[in-house]
């Protein structure tokens, strides 16, 4: 997957991400989580990073904003946020983009917020850190962010402590929080797992709406693919800490060529199939502590296998905008 | 399973010295305990006034006291009596504590409200003054101090016990035995009891240590075992008196032992809960 | 145990064609504390209000809400592991409701109600291996021991596609997927008639939960099982379903085949569900939104109907008179005076 | 301000509790409750006037009635040993466990968390290794024992610290009491040579006290910090980008210090038993002495009286955990 030119046009990018590798030091052994990782996100952008637990696409937020705990550490490449190098910047640097240039939004938004600091306080720390603003000046702009994200009654809700809003509500703190200081970048990690369908709806048209607003980029991580194909411009298919598939949320959904992305979607049921149409995946992800890992680390579980799939992996750009990370694409 | 935790119980203790050098000690102790009056070289409650106060030396190696008793042979054989207080105190709270919270736990209702109103009322109380006074008003007998030692750690048994049982009630589990036909006796005893079983058995070891000081402080004051009968609460208290005079040694030792014994079995719970539990590890 | 006359355990082949029959079920928590001087609290959670439902033999019904609707509740009372505050559960032709969930673990028919749980992992007693596990019905329901158990428990473990050097395994080293064909091989063990399985696979991925569900569907063929299928996922509701009830806070707005509910939603609380869920063919823009959260259902007004306030299209009419469910052509059903048939 | 009151009242059944059991433990028990009332050196004729005196010739409710009618009255008997009523002796005393117990639990709180709190904060480092092993040797460490070895290297070995007799010095007269606690008193007046003394005599009990509550805070410190370190808020809190500071004190001390808090209740308990054992090594003229004194001249009165203001003491001080605990935490005020 070297030398890439990431799909997305290059003057308008937000995020620019090349060989990206993540690798994570445990006790049995080297987990390696991440292998050359590559993609970039536009303003105004919304990519979908799709992939099954353990694929590694958690960890690739994670890792870009310098979130990794001690055992994880990037090996190689680079992820430029608007220019800037993220890989090498210092923990202050990431500390002063994180929240400000770049924000972060989490599946289970009530373990999420501070339990005891009301939540206009939790959006005004934001302010007051990035943004430069006194207490007063950020209490009257939480309101405002709690107004943006369509929280009734901001005024009073905005000395409500978590515990006493519910999970839908507790979502829309959290992309106050993260929206406060206008990002250019947003990462949604599984932010609606474990909301009821209504509260998904209503959060994801809130993030959505605020995307087109401030032309900031987003990248919606999720194993969802509905979510991803409803609320996306682009899908990028993660499998074992590869993105195998990267392309136009359509041409991805009506044409997809990677062998495991084609398994996903036939195993996704669907509003109109039946259930014998849908076909499981064979076999089990590689365990990622070998140190024999092959190229395509899909190749055990393929129908579509090649000698050729023993070669170093390479993206291979089908047509403008839709790259794929095989040999033998369908 | 046993396989299992034998296994995960040796890498435990080549991995953490600390555990293998506490459960050697425990041995001693319990050593100690069986064979010591056997072993010990003096009589513990012969007196030598000619000998009195003697330092430490190659005949009384940790020397002797106002009435010239050995130090050491009384160190040794109170240790029986001493870990003997603990662990029945431990056994008695184990059975009825650990029974009242399992079931307080499960059943939930009037039980649960009965049993916490039982475990308020202790803990309304500073714990050791409580058991002062229960001492006081029951007579100063080794089992009245063994039952006031119980009953100051009554409460904690029941509020262990009993939020491992609430956790596990909610367990899928246990509604799956229920399903395959188990009733509400068999789920506790069969199903809930055994999984809860190793932190109990955690939790006894690290109230044994509480449980030896408690029962020392009780005779340091005066209350609990009395003179001559050897125990390092009271040979911590005879000794007291001698410290400001510098005859280090009578008060020392004993101290020093028991301090040793609750090390121990503090050791060897948070090694124990290692094994156990390895995520909740400090 | 019971020894009533016509409230006998009776043979399949005697009953009549509906398996289960709920009348008028309702289940009530207090809540609130009932400290010595606070006083006792009559504030009442209505977890399952007034619900009527009834599963044909050989039929599997899928029950569907979100979080708080009562469907965990109402799980646990045709399970019978909890009992009902009023309302009579019919199995066959016997009466259950009577009988306490304490003493249900000894009835006759305990084994013919089999539930697989939602999180299989969590569902087995980490001191039992995946053998273990699957034998405890066998075991105590037909007390079966020694070589006839073990066979057993292999033909269960094979049905469901459990490899059998797994059985030695204890819980946390099975994959998800294997654990949830242990609690599956462990609740058809015993052979039930009824099947309760509650969000068998939500903690699934996509690739492991086609097999689980196709694996339910090739069971419920070959033992003729008939099933109860809980889940907040409706794409998978309906794959697996004949007819659908839909819930809301305790009580059912809509019942009827699947397929239709889902395509054409009689009540607005259905519709607003279904829109809401993400599809691969991409959002509609004229999407219907449901706003807010649902009410507390702690003592809730027993005249009003449970989704105003909520409601796209309520009016002063539904603060003040319950709906009740009605009936609509093609076997449907729904609990809204605004309800109408959709054209055809 | 109702969840105060209501609170308030919440802690009225362990009162109730408390004075049914130190009434059942003294009257209803088995043994002669008259012989023990009224001292070892009693003659037959005495022991029937105490027991006509005390009524406990009369039915139980009845005793117990009168017994709470006269706790109201503060009227908890009369001491053989000092000839005073209980109620007055307890009064005169209770400042000086006051002061030890309550500088103990300073010195062992301004060690103890920062040491928990460096200790989660650099996992792994020299201070958790050193709080590591604080914790499991201070728990383990007979807090009698601990203070007569203070007692050998301060005073016996290096000479630094005054006899362990009591609260001052034989010669020295105590500052006039206002709060009753000496190193207050004397700093009012500004007699900085007593606060001196005092302070001399109370810095080894306190120590012994400090040390042993130390134990107990740092571990649970250090555990609920090392828990909110990894908790997800904590997390959200880093991926805003908040200033370490921030992230530290204001996101994860202040949840941390919940646990603590409640944990403060159960050192309590800790302490106010150590007290007693405390107070007898040196000497201390608080209610833990005068109730070891009484324990072994047989006389009742001043125990029960003792047990029951600690007891009192503990319930009030639980109280004071728990409105600290619900400024803390906008949870516990809903509940």
């Amino acid at each position: 997957m070297s030398a890439a030119t990431p799909a997305a046009a290059a003057s308008q990018s937000v995020l620019d991400v090349t060989d990206f590798s993540v690798e994570f030091r445990t006790r049995a052994g080297i987990v390696r989580a991440l292998d050359r990782v590559a993609f970039s996100v536009g303003r105004g952008e919304t990519m979908a990073l799709v992939g099954e637990s353990g694929s590694g696409k958690s960890v690739t937020a994670y890792a870009l904003l310098g979130l990794l705990d001690a055992a994880g550490r990037i090996t190689g490449g680079s992820a430029r946020l608007e220019g800037t190098e993220l890989t090498s910047a210092s923990p202050a640097a990431l500390s002063a983009i994180r929240g400000k240039r770049a924000a972060m939004i989490f599946q289970n938004p009530r373990a999420a917020l501070n339990p005891i600091r009301n939540v206009g306080k939790q959006i005004g720390d934001v302010l007051r850190r990035h943004a430069g603003l006194g207490a007063r000046a950020a209490a009257a702009e939480a309101i405002e962010m709690l107004r943006a994200v369509g929280i009734p009654d901001p005024a009073r809700r905005a000395g409500a402590y978590p515990f006493e809003l519910s999970g839908g509500m507790c979502q829309r703190v959290m992309i106050a929080i993260a929206v406060a200081t206008r990002p250019a970048l947003l990462i949604a990690d599984e932010p609606t797992t474990g909301l009821d369908v209504t509260t998904q709806a209503v959060v994801m048209d809130i993030m959505g709406r605020l995307a087109a607003e401030t032309g900031m980029a987003t990248i919606l991580i999720t194993h969802d693919l509905a979510l991803a194909a409803e609320r996306s411009g682009r899908i990028a298919v993660m499998h074992a800490g590869h993105i195998v598939e990267d392309a136009p949320t359509k041409t991805l959904l009506l044409y997809p060529r990677h062998p495991y992305t084609r398994r996903l979607l036939a195993a996704t049921p669907t509003a109109a199939g039946n259930l014998a149409d849908l076909r499981s995946i064979p076999g089990n992800l590689p365990d990622l502590r070998r140190d024999d890992l092959p190229p395509c680390r899909f190749a055990a579980r393929c129908d579509r296998r090649l000698p050729a799939c023993e070669a170093p992996m390479q993206w291979r750009e089908l047509e403008p905008h839709h790259r794929v990370a095989c040999w033998n694409p369908a | 399973m046993s396989d299992t935790a034998l296994g995960h119980a040796r890498h435990v203790v080549t991995e953490n010295p600390v555990t293998g050098f506490a459960l050697a000690l425990f041995i001693l102790f319990v050593l100690a305990a069986i064979f010591g009056p056997s072993l010990v070289p003096y009589d513990p409650l012969a007196s030598d006034t000619a000998n009195a106060l003697q330092a430490p030396s190659g005949q009384h190696w940790f020397g002797t006291d106002q009435i010239g008793r050995d130090i050491f042979s009384r160190v040794v054989v109170a240790t029986r009596l001493d870990l003997g207080i603990a662990a029945a105190s431990v056994a008695l709270v184990f059975a009825f504590g650990g029974f009242a919270g399992l079931v307080s736990g499960f059943f939930g209702g009037w039980v649960d409200q009965v049993i916490g109103r039982v475990s308020d009322t202790i803990m309304a109380f500073p714990l050791f003054v409580l058991a002062m006074a229960i001492v006081a008003a029951l007579g100063n007998t080794v089992p009245n101090i063994v039952l006031a030692t119980g009953i100051i750690n009554f409460p904690l048994y029941v509020r262990v016990a009993r939020a491992e049982t609430v956790q596990r009630r909610e367990a899928g589990f246990v509604d799956a035995a229920r399903i395959a036909g188990h009733r509400d006796m068999g789920v506790l005893l069969g199903q809930v009891a055994p999984n809860i079983m190793p932190i109990m058995v955690v939790q006894m070891s690290l109230t044994m240590g509480y449980a030896i000081l408690n029962a020392a402080g009780l005779s340091f004051i005066g209350l609990g075992v009395r003179a001559p009968t050897p125990e390092w609460g009271i040979m911590v208290a005879e000794g007291a008196s001698f410290i400001v005079s510098g005859e280090w040694w009578v008060a020392l030792f004993p101290g020093a032992m028991l301090m040793t014994a609750v090390f121990c079995f503090n050791l060897l719970g948070d090694g124990l809960r290692d094994i156990v539990d390895p995520r909740r590890r400090t | 145990m019971s020894g009533q006359i016509g409230n006998q355990p009776t043979p399949p082949e005697a009953e009549g064609p509906l398996l289960l029959d709920i009348a008028e079920v309702s289940k009530r928590f207090p809540v609130g504390k009932t400290g010595w001087l606070s006083g006792k609290s009559h504030s009442l959670v209505h977890a399952v209000d007034d619900v009527s439902l009834t599963l044909a033999r050989g039929e599997t019904l899928g029950l569907v809400g979100e979080s708080g609707c009562g469907k965990s509740t109402l799980v646990r009372l045709l399970a019978r592991l909890t009992d009902p505050t009023s309302g009579s559960i019919r199995f066959g032709t016997r009466e259950l409701s009577a009988i306490p969930a304490k003493d249900f673990a000894r009835d006759p028919d305990r084994a013919r109600i089999q539930i697989v749980f939602q999180d299989a992992g969590e569902s087995i007693n980490p001191r039992f291996t995946a053998a273990d596990a699957i034998a405890d019905p066998l075991r105590q329901l037909q007390g079966l021991t020694g070589d006839t158990l073990r066979q057993k428990v292999e033909e269960a473990a094979t049905l469901c596609g459990l490899p059998l050097e797994l059985l030695a395994r204890f819980p946390h080293q099975l994959s998800g997927g294997q654990r949830a064909r242990v609690g599956i091989a462990r609740a058809i063990g015993p052979r039930p008639d009824l099947l309760v399985l509650d969000e068998p696979t939500a903690a699934l991925d996509v690739s492991v939960q086609v097999t689980i569900l196709q694996l339910l569907v090739s069971l419920r063929e070959s033992l003729g099982i008939s099933y109860v299928f809980v889940s907040h996922d409706l794409n998978v509701v309906r794959l697996l379903c004949d007819r659908v009830v839909v819930m809301y806070l305790g009580r059912i707005v809509e019942v009827g085949p699947a397929r239709a509910v889902f395509d054409a939603p009689l009540h607005p609380y259905t519709r607003g569900l279904v829109a809401a869920v993400p599809r691969l063919d991409g959002v509609r823009a004229d999407a219907l939104r449901l706003v807010g959260d649902p009410k507390s259902p702690i003592d809730p007004d027993p005249n009003a109907c449970r989704f105003h306030g909520r409601c796209p299209i309520g009016t002063d009419r539904c603060g003040v008179e319950m709906p009740e469910l009605r009936r609509f052509a093609g076997g449907r059903q729904a609990a809204c005076h605004y309800a109408e048939e959709a054209p055809a | 301000m109702r969840g105060l009151l209501l609170r308030l009242a919440g802690s009225l059944p362990a009162l109730v509790a408390v004075i049914i059991v130190t009434f059942v433990l003294t009257r209803v028990l088995p043994g002669d409750t008259a012989t023990y009332f009224a001292g070892p050196t009693a003659s037959a004729e005495s022991i029937a006037q105490i027991r006509a005196e005390l009524g406990l010739d009369r039915p139980l409710p009845e005793q117990f009635w009168s017994y709470v009618q006269a706790l109201v009255h503060g009227d908890l008997g009369m001491s053989l040993t000092t000839g005073q009523p209980v109620l007055t002796d307890i009064l005169a005393r209770l400042p000086a466990s006051a002061e030890l117990t309550l500088c103990g639990l300073l010195i062992g709180m301004a060690i103890a968390i920062p040491l928990g709190i460096i200790a989660a904060v650099r996992q792994g480092s020299l201070a958790d290794h050193a709080c590591r092993v604080i914790v499991t040797a201070g728990v383990s460490l007979p807090v009698f024992f601990t203070g007569l070895l203070l007692v050998y290297v301060f005073y016996f070995l290096l000479g630094w610290s005054p006899a362990p007799l009591g609260r001052l010095d034989a010669f020295a007269s105590p500052p006039p009491a206002v709060t009753g606690f000496y190193l207050i008193d004397a700093a009012l007046i500004g007699d900085w040579e007593t606060w001196r003394g005092a302070a001399a005599q109370l810095i080894l009990p306190a120590v012994t006290l400090g040390l042993f509550a130390l134990a107990p805070i740092a571990r649970i410190t250090r555990a609920s910090m090392l828990a909110v370190l990894g908790a997800e808020f904590i997390r959200t809190a880093r991926a805003s980008g908040l200033s370490s500071r921030t992230l530290i004190l204001t996101y994860a001390l202040r949840n941390a210090l919940l646990p603590v808090v409640t944990t403060l209740g159960m050192v309590f308990s800790f302490l106010l038993g150590a007290n007693v054992l405390v107070e007898k090594v040196f000497a201390w003229p608080g209610i833990g002495s005068y109730a070891v004194e009484a324990l072994i001249a047989s006389d009742g009165a001043p125990v029960q009286g003792f047990v029951l203001t600690m007891a009192i003491l503990y319930i009030l001080l639980n109280l004071a955990i728990d409105l600290v605990n619900r400024a803390l935490d906008p949870r516990a005020r809903h509940t």
